[in-house]
């Protein structure tokens, strides 16, 4: 019969208006400013650069690899290396970013950085209210914006946190565990160089160098595969 | 091929594809020069529809020449949103790449990551774990019906309906886009797969959210054809509407709903079996006429199939690692060769190929993008329809310009 | 209140512009909308003519205007489905240029 | 049905096409895809024997694309036997040769009916200087329409046969091929971070060399 | 003559000038349509109001569209800088003098000076009755001539479009 | 309690009396008739315009509602906190409107271009003129010709369209003016049909009269409304359908169809221009809905003759019945998808004019077996003969198209 389909359609336009008034399901609007929906965990906006000390620019983990800077498929990203180091956590000597600066206009918040980041010190923020009025100075974001404490990383993504939390502990304790080691190791080499003066160069410096950290895989990837595990 | 057919449709016997008698060599595709009426060239009228048209889904044109209200002419146009994505992707990375594939259609990245990751394991010879593998097929049937349900109701809002069956569509997409945003941490510009399995984990909970989603689903799908299936406006609308022929849709590369539309059994996920889809019964729905009308239902129907394969895809999935160890995340290098690999979209065949000459980036990087290849029989599809009908039409080839134009 | 000489000369007037208009244009659609003109003073003609006369009870003029009336869209609608018609053959609506007449 | 190996193909179309010059191009990578490389004057008929076979039936044309090789000067490790100190060893030499560049249209094509693929067939130019044409395969497959147009937009490679061979991507007046691995970028786009008005000066000073040129 | 008679003749003779001098033709059909509405106003003020908004109806619901359709469908060809008009003097000469000929006759006549009757309720039912007892003949006859023409009009129209498809 | 309701309806009438009274009693005649007719007049610039302010925000409402969403809800009072339920968003739309940039495109005919939304708005007033919107409530009785008269000054509105579909010289443009002048033309003749249905039964074209040829009652107590016979509601239901048409709703809104011509007639138009068109776009409706009151809807009498209904004064029953269309046509809007040309064409010519043919004759039945055959019968019949015309009808319209089978391939 013509004319049926039209009138089976008003009834379901009738129940969605009807429902729209006490059904939840059925009104998902969420009235912005007033009403926020709590940003899920993984959610991804725009990096910051992690610290752990109270001053943010002392404390900064990032030892300007720029690897990132590579890595970033938009460029977004430009960072200039101090000419002098400084210790980093774990107490050995690093670079450190003069300039950071993320092009917040360009950046695509792929997280790529992130990932490839051997020292856990870029992460996403979920901090998504990002507009700026400033079309040109606004936009580019720099190091002392960005800097932001690894409490809120805490706060903001949990999971992940812990587990980079964990693996710098074990970093941490690995770097301990060798610097004894090497304080031991320089002890014995010289005891041994003392003893045995001709067969120096055949022993070698074995801890003359202090070993640069291993890049480590765990990327936040393999970091929350690891999660449920730990 | 075994086609079993539910009922006779129409009492018209459809040709299956055997029958087609193979006379590709004796038919002309070729698109005929449309006789404009000689003399009459004053009363047609030539509009530019787009890019700046309310209905041309992005900086899209159609130069259209009308007669009264036929379209005697029409020549697509495309390049606004032209960002050479090709180029910028062999000055990149492998791994760089991945979230512009994002950005080919913003409304399937994950299946566009997918075929990408594809791509890449295949060049370079890499393993998925078994957990990446249910993990990319659940990710991907999500935003298959995601982007059917989307279409729906872009189709239908072309057809004029007023947003009502747009703003159903887009509340239940919102539920999807919250899983994928839940488990990737972007709603549409996921960057989730990576070469060798995913990026993370699935977060705690996920599963059951999931399902439930899975679950509720098929109610909106039933709601969904309640307002509009049945509605005579939208049949005669739709039916008889920007027909295509199978053999001319085979021999015009047209991959997948519209594909099958017009009644081509040939969907990727049976055929090259890709990821784990052996593991799951589905059925690839046929349509007889090749119509819009059928280019909807079909999607309608593989959102059901989807739903299908998703629901035990929940429950089977296994515990493991996510990502193949042995992939690396940078100094990528693949050696020398090329590997041309593709998966089923829901636009149709997404295609990337990709030449390797053993430097991290690489030497040629091509994206087949089924939108692009799906426009060129629209003229075909349009010419002696009105301009209604090009327009429903266009809707129904579900093009994203971000793909298109690349 | 208006005498009929008044509707009258503004019927005659009405008519003389359509006639004019019927004369010297040479777009055929303004010769028909010249001699709809006429036409039309000619229809107040007869309305003026039933309301001053002695019985206009009869309804003569009345019945005559909404024949007219009828008959000159009659003629407004073949006139300009052959206007077009010659328009598609000739290429022109211009009376002037529509000579032959053998199709 | 497997699909034939690609010599076993080469065969039967080289018999089916005389004169044909086919030659299979190897590929390293572990997904193996070999392709066969036709001459540009015998492309059509070859290309016309796989789609109409009845055993291969490629009656689907993925993807077309185009690939730029630069001139190169290829270095190889060969093995040569060498008698060094009077012995015979193996000893591993760089050999250079000089490789003129070429373009490349590379067809991936499938069978639909029979469901198997792909096939890869491959035209090259001689060289890459002005007219590089090979043929166009629209003829047979529509799906090669705008994916041959977008090889003749990026790439410079002249189709013959296409019927409606057009920019399609870049507009029209639109000078070098950007897919070119030699293409320079011109510096007259993204001035950002401008103030509006110098971009607008620089537009209009880039469109006055435009009117002059 | 009273005031409102004075303007609305005055704009139906005006607009009716401007109608058949107008150079654009959508103008001049848009002008027409002033000149059909004014008669209509006359019609009115002669207390024949069935016949006023019959006019209204046909002439500036149908008549008027049918001719602006006709002049779309007829553009575009001419020349722009052609003359409109055909030895103009001719014809207007041959019109004023019909005008003064008619003016003269009906301002010597007797009849002119005539004033109407009070205006009588004009009952729409009587015209009906009228139409179907006395005019019925006329009636049937015209009938005949709208469907007539109607077809006639359909058919023209057709048939060249067909011949070219 | 029944007199004070009686004076609450006779309100505005005796409102109009009471200022009438207060002029000078040397006043000439020509100025009182002009007071009179301002005093007319102004209510009805006032009620229309502003319920077409109010409709375009419950328009949007509702339609949120029906598509899950809010709707606009923010615009209130200005610098408080108090929103209104979104109320204030019609002041602000309309100095939004106000206040913009008046573009005209270079090449258009200024002239035309700039009488078009006059011409189309000044006849859809008018028709007001002739609607009874209450008790002794009509501002220009034509006893002989109420109904002609709205359909004839509702004709010429086709004229200001294509004023301003011809004068933007927009291609867009042009195609929304044929499609609407198309549209008007064809549905004015299903319009008229149905409406001849109640002029036969009535007997006159006097809008008043049909009214009053309505308040007799069937039981007792349910009002003779023409809603109320097979053939009426047929009527209304064909009547609503060409009105709709008439006045661009959904599903025939195709002359201003924004995924095929943007904006049809009025693409070119923008600020005040613009807001004359939707204006005169919604009054029309309103006009259209009115005219279906009085003619069907048995006008401003209420539906059953029992205390409390009888009331409430008769422009509220007038006004509360054109709401009640109103929704419903939002409805519709909320869930329809619109025609296409042809099957628009199709639809008016293949199905409403064959059906108000049927019902003519069909109502000329029931007039001459009024008294003569009993009422049931005449209800069977009468309903008989309108239903399988359209159950045929239909028929035809299925055989070419319907819901589908589909195969599937494993």
């Amino acid at each position: 019969m013509l004319g049926t389909g039209i009138l089976r359609g008003m009834v379901e336009t009738a129940k969605n208006f009807a429902g729209s008034y006490h059904d939840p399901e059925r009104l998902t609007t969420v009235e912005y400013p007033e009403q926020r929906i709590a940003p899920k965990e993984n959610a991804r906006q725009f990096p910051f650069l992690v610290h752990d000390t109270e001053d943010p620019m002392k404390g900064l983990r990032c030892v300007a690899c720029q690897i990132c800077e590579k890595e970033c498929p938009p460029q977004c990203i430009y960072i200039v290396k101090s000419k002098d180091k400084r210790a980093d956590y774990k107490g050995q000597m690093q670079l450190y970013p003069v300039t950071f600066d993320i092009d917040l206009s360009v950046c695509m918040s792929c997280q790529i950085c992130v990932e490839v980041c051997p020292f856990e010190s870029i992460k996403m923020d979920t901090e998504f209210e990002l507009s700026n009025t400033d079309r040109f100075g606004g936009l580019l974001v720099n190091k002392h914006q960005l800097a932001k404490s690894n409490e809120h990383y805490r706060k903001i993504h949990p999971t992940e946190a812990a587990v980079s939390d964990a693996a710098l502990a074990v970093e941490v304790a690995k770097a301990q565990a060798k610097a004894k080691a090497d304080v031991e190791a320089k002890a014995k080499a010289a005891a041994e160089a003392k003893a045995k003066a001709e067969a120096a160069a055949a022993a070698g410096p074995v801890g003359a160098v202090a070993p640069a950290p291993a890049p480590k895989p765990s990327s936040p990837a393999a970091a929350t595969a690891a999660a449920p595990a730990a | 091929m075994s086609t079993d057919t539910e009922a006779p449709v129409d009492g018209t016997q459809f040709m299956t594809f055997h029958d087609l008698a193979y006379d590709a060599g004796k038919t002309d595709f070729q698109r005929k020069a449309q006789p404009v009426g000689q003399g009459r060239e004053g009363e047609l009228l030539e509009v530019a529809m787009g890019p700046q048209h309310p209905s041309t889904h992005g900086v899209f044109r159609m130069d259209v020449v009308l007669d009264g209200e036929t379209v005697v002419k029409l020549k697509p146009v495309f390049g606004y949103l032209h960002r050479n994505h090709e180029k910028i992707a062999e000055n990149t990375s492998y791994l760089g790449s991945m979230p512009y594939t994002d950005r080919l259609d913003y409304f399937c990245s994950l299946t566009n990551n997918w075929a990408y990751a594809l791509s890449v394991e295949k060049l370079a010879g890499l393993q998925v774990p078994e957990r990446a593998e249910y993990i990319r097929l659940i990710t991907a049937e999500l935003t298959r019906v995601l982007n059917h349900t989307c279409l729906a109701g872009f189709l239908l809002q072309d057809m004029g309906a007023l947003g009502t069956p747009l703003m159903y569509a887009f509340r239940e997409r919102e539920k999807i886009l919250d899983l994928i945003e839940s488990l990737t941490g972007a709603r549409m510009m996921c960057n989730y797969m990576r070469f060798g399995g995913c990026r993370c984990d699935l977060p705690a909970g996920w599963l059951d959210a999931a399902k439930k989603v899975v679950a509720e689903y098929p109610k909106f799908l039933d709601e969904f054809e309640t307002l509009l299936s049945g509605n005579e406006i939208l049949m005669a609308r739709t039916q008889g509407v920007g027909k295509l022929s199978a053999e001319l849709a085979v021999n015009a590369g047209i991959t997948g709903p519209m594909l099958r539309a017009s009644g081509v059994d040939y969907d990727l996920r049976k055929v090259d079996n890709y990821g784990i889809y052996s593991r799951y019964p589905f059925r690839v729905p046929l349509g007889d006429h090749g119509d819009v009308y059928d280019r909807y239902m079909i999607r309608m129907l593989e959102m059901r199939e989807s739903l299908k394969i998703l629901e035990p895809a929940l429950k089977d999935i296994p515990e493991g690692p996510v990502v193949d160890p042995k992939a690396k995340l940078r100094g990528f290098r693949p050696k020398p060769g090329e590997a041309y690999g593709r998966i089923e979209t829901p636009k149709g065949e997404l295609g990337f190929y990709l030449i390797s000459d053993g430097s991290p980036n690489p030497y040629r990087y091509r994206v087949r993008p089924p939108s692009l290849i799906n426009l060129t029989i629209l003229e075909d599809m349009c010419l002696g329809q009105t301009i209604a009908d090009a327009v429903i039409t266009l809707g129904s080839v579900d093009i994203v310009l971000g793909e298109v134009d690349r | 209140m208006t005498p009929l000489s008044g509707y009258l000369l503004v019927s005659a007037l009405l008519f003389c512009i359509g006639l004019a208009g019927a004369l010297t244009r040479r777009n055929a659609i303004m010769v028909l909308l010249g001699i709809e003109l006429m036409l039309n003073a000619a229809n107040l003609n007869f309305i003026a003519f039933w309301r001053f006369s002695e019985n206009p009870e009869t309804m003569t003029g009345l019945t005559f205007a909404l024949f007219s009336i009828a008959i000159a869209a009659a003629e407004a609608a073949v006139g300009l489905a052959l206007i077009i018609t010659i328009y598609r053959h000739f290429r022109t609506a211009n009376v002037d240029k529509v000579e032959d007449m053998k199709g | 049905m497997p699909l034939e190996t690609l010599e076993q193909i080469l065969a039967r179309a080289g018999a089916a096409v005389p004169g044909a010059q086919l030659s299979v191009v190897k590929n390293d990578s572990p997904c193996a895809q070999h392709s066969l490389l036709v001459d540009v004057g015998h492309a059509y008929a070859v290309a016309q024997f796989l789609r109409d076979d009845p055993q291969l039936r490629l009656d689907y044309c993925s993807n077309v694309t185009g690939v730029d090789f630069l001139d190169a000067e290829l270095s190889e490790k060969v093995k040569v036997k060498k008698v060094v100190d009077g012995v015979e060893k193996e000893v591993e030499e760089v050999k250079k040769t000089k490789r003129a560049g070429y373009l490349e249209a590379v067809y991936h094509l499938y069978s639909m009916s029979l469901k198997h693929g792909p096939v890869i067939l491959r035209q090259r130019t001689p060289g890459r200087a002005d007219p590089v044409k090979v043929t166009s395969l629209t003829p047979l497959w529509r799906s090669c329409e705008f994916q041959e147009r977008e090889v003749f937009d990026l790439y410079g490679v002249l189709f013959d046969g296409h019927p409606d061979l057009r920019r399609i991507l870049m507009w029209d007046g639109f000078k070098d091929y950007p897919m070119r691995k030699d293409y320079v970028e011109p510096n007259d786009y993204e001035y950002e971070p401008t103030p509006h008005d110098e971009v607008l000066a620089k537009a209009k000073a880039h469109q006055a060399a435009e009117v002059k040129a | 003559m009273t005031l409102p008679f004075a303007i609305i003749a005055g704009l139906t003779v005006g607009s009716a000038i401007a109608a058949m001098s107008l150079r654009n033709m959508v103008h001049c059909a848009l002008s027409l349509v002033l000149t059909f509405a004014g008669l209509a106003g006359l019609y009115l003020q002669l207390n024949a109001e069935f016949v006023g908004f019959t006019q209204i109806l046909v002439y500036v619901g149908a008549v008027s569209i049918l001719i602006v359709f006709a002049i779309l469908l007829t553009r575009s060809t001419e020349p722009k800088d052609e003359p409109a008009t055909v030895t103009p003097w001719v014809g207007i000469s041959v019109a004023v003098a019909a005008f003064l000929t008619m003016a003269l006759a009906v301002l010597a006549s007797p009849i002119g000076k005539r004033l109407a009757a009070p205006a009588s309720e004009v009952s729409v039912k009587t015209l009906g009755q009228k139409l179907m007892t006395d005019y019925v003949l006329p009636l049937e006859v015209m009938a005949l001539l709208l469907t007539a023409a109607m077809l006639g009009a359909v058919i023209i129209a057709m048939k060249d479009k067909e011949g070219s498809r | 309690m029944a007199e004070l309701f009686a004076k609450l309806d006779a309100l505005p009438v005796t409102l109009k009396h009471l200022l009438m009274g207060l002029l000078p009693g040397a006043t000439p005649e020509w100025l009182v008739s002009v007071v009179s007719a301002v005093l007319t007049i102004t209510p009805i610039l006032a009620v229309f315009p502003l319920m077409f302010a109010l409709t375009t925000v419950i328009e949007r409402k509702g339609l949120g509602r029906i598509q899950n969403r809010i709707g606009p809800n923010r615009v209130g009072i200005p610098l408080t906190d108090i929103r209104l339920w979104g109320f204030g968003q019609f002041i602000a739309d309309g100095i939004k409107s106000l206040i913009k940039e008046d573009v005209v495109p270079r090449a258009a005919d200024k002239v035309v271009h700039f009488l078009a939304p006059i011409a189309l708005l000044i006849p859809v007033l008018l028709t007001y003129s002739v609607l009874p919107f209450g008790k002794n409530m009509v501002p220009l009785d034509l006893p002989q010709t109420g109904l002609l008269f709205f359909f004839a000054v509702g004709a010429s509105t086709e004229l200001s369209v294509f004023m301003a579909g011809w004068s933007s010289r927009n291609k867009y443009s042009l195609l929304g003016a044929m499609r609407a002048i198309a549209q008007m033309v064809s549905y004015e003749i299903p319009l008229i049909l149905s409406s001849l249905t109640v002029v036969m039964m009535a007997g006159t074209l006097s809008l008043t009269s049909i009214v009053e040829h309505q308040a007799g009652t069937h039981f007792g107590f349910l009002h003779n409304w023409h809603l109320f016979t097979p053939w009426g509601f047929v009527g209304f239901c064909l009547f609503l359908t060409a009105a709709a048409a008439e006045a661009n709703r959904t599903p025939f809104d195709l002359p201003e169809a924004e995924s095929e011509i943007i904006a049809g007639y009025f693409t070119e138009y923008s600020g005040f221009k613009f807001a004359i068109f939707f204006l005169a776009e919604y009054l029309g409706l309103f006009a259209m809905c009115g005219l279906g009151i009085t003619l069907f809807l048995g006008g401003w009498l209420p539906p059953v003759n029992i205390a409390p209904f009888t009331w409430v004064p008769s422009w509220c029953w007038f006004l509360g019945k054109l709401s009640a269309l109103i929704v419903l046509f939002i409805w519709l809007r909320g869930t329809l998808p619109r025609l296409r040309t042809d099957q628009l064409m199709g639809f008016a010519w293949k199905f409403l004019l064959p059906m108000t043919l049927i019902n003519l004759v069909v109502a000329a039945l029931w007039h001459m077996s009024g008294g003569a055959v009993h009422i049931g019968i005449r209800w069977v019949v009468g309903f008989a003969m309108l239903a399988i015309p359209y159950w045929l009808l239909g028929r035809g319209f299925e055989a070419s198209v319907g819901k589908r089978v589909y195969r599937f391939a494993n």
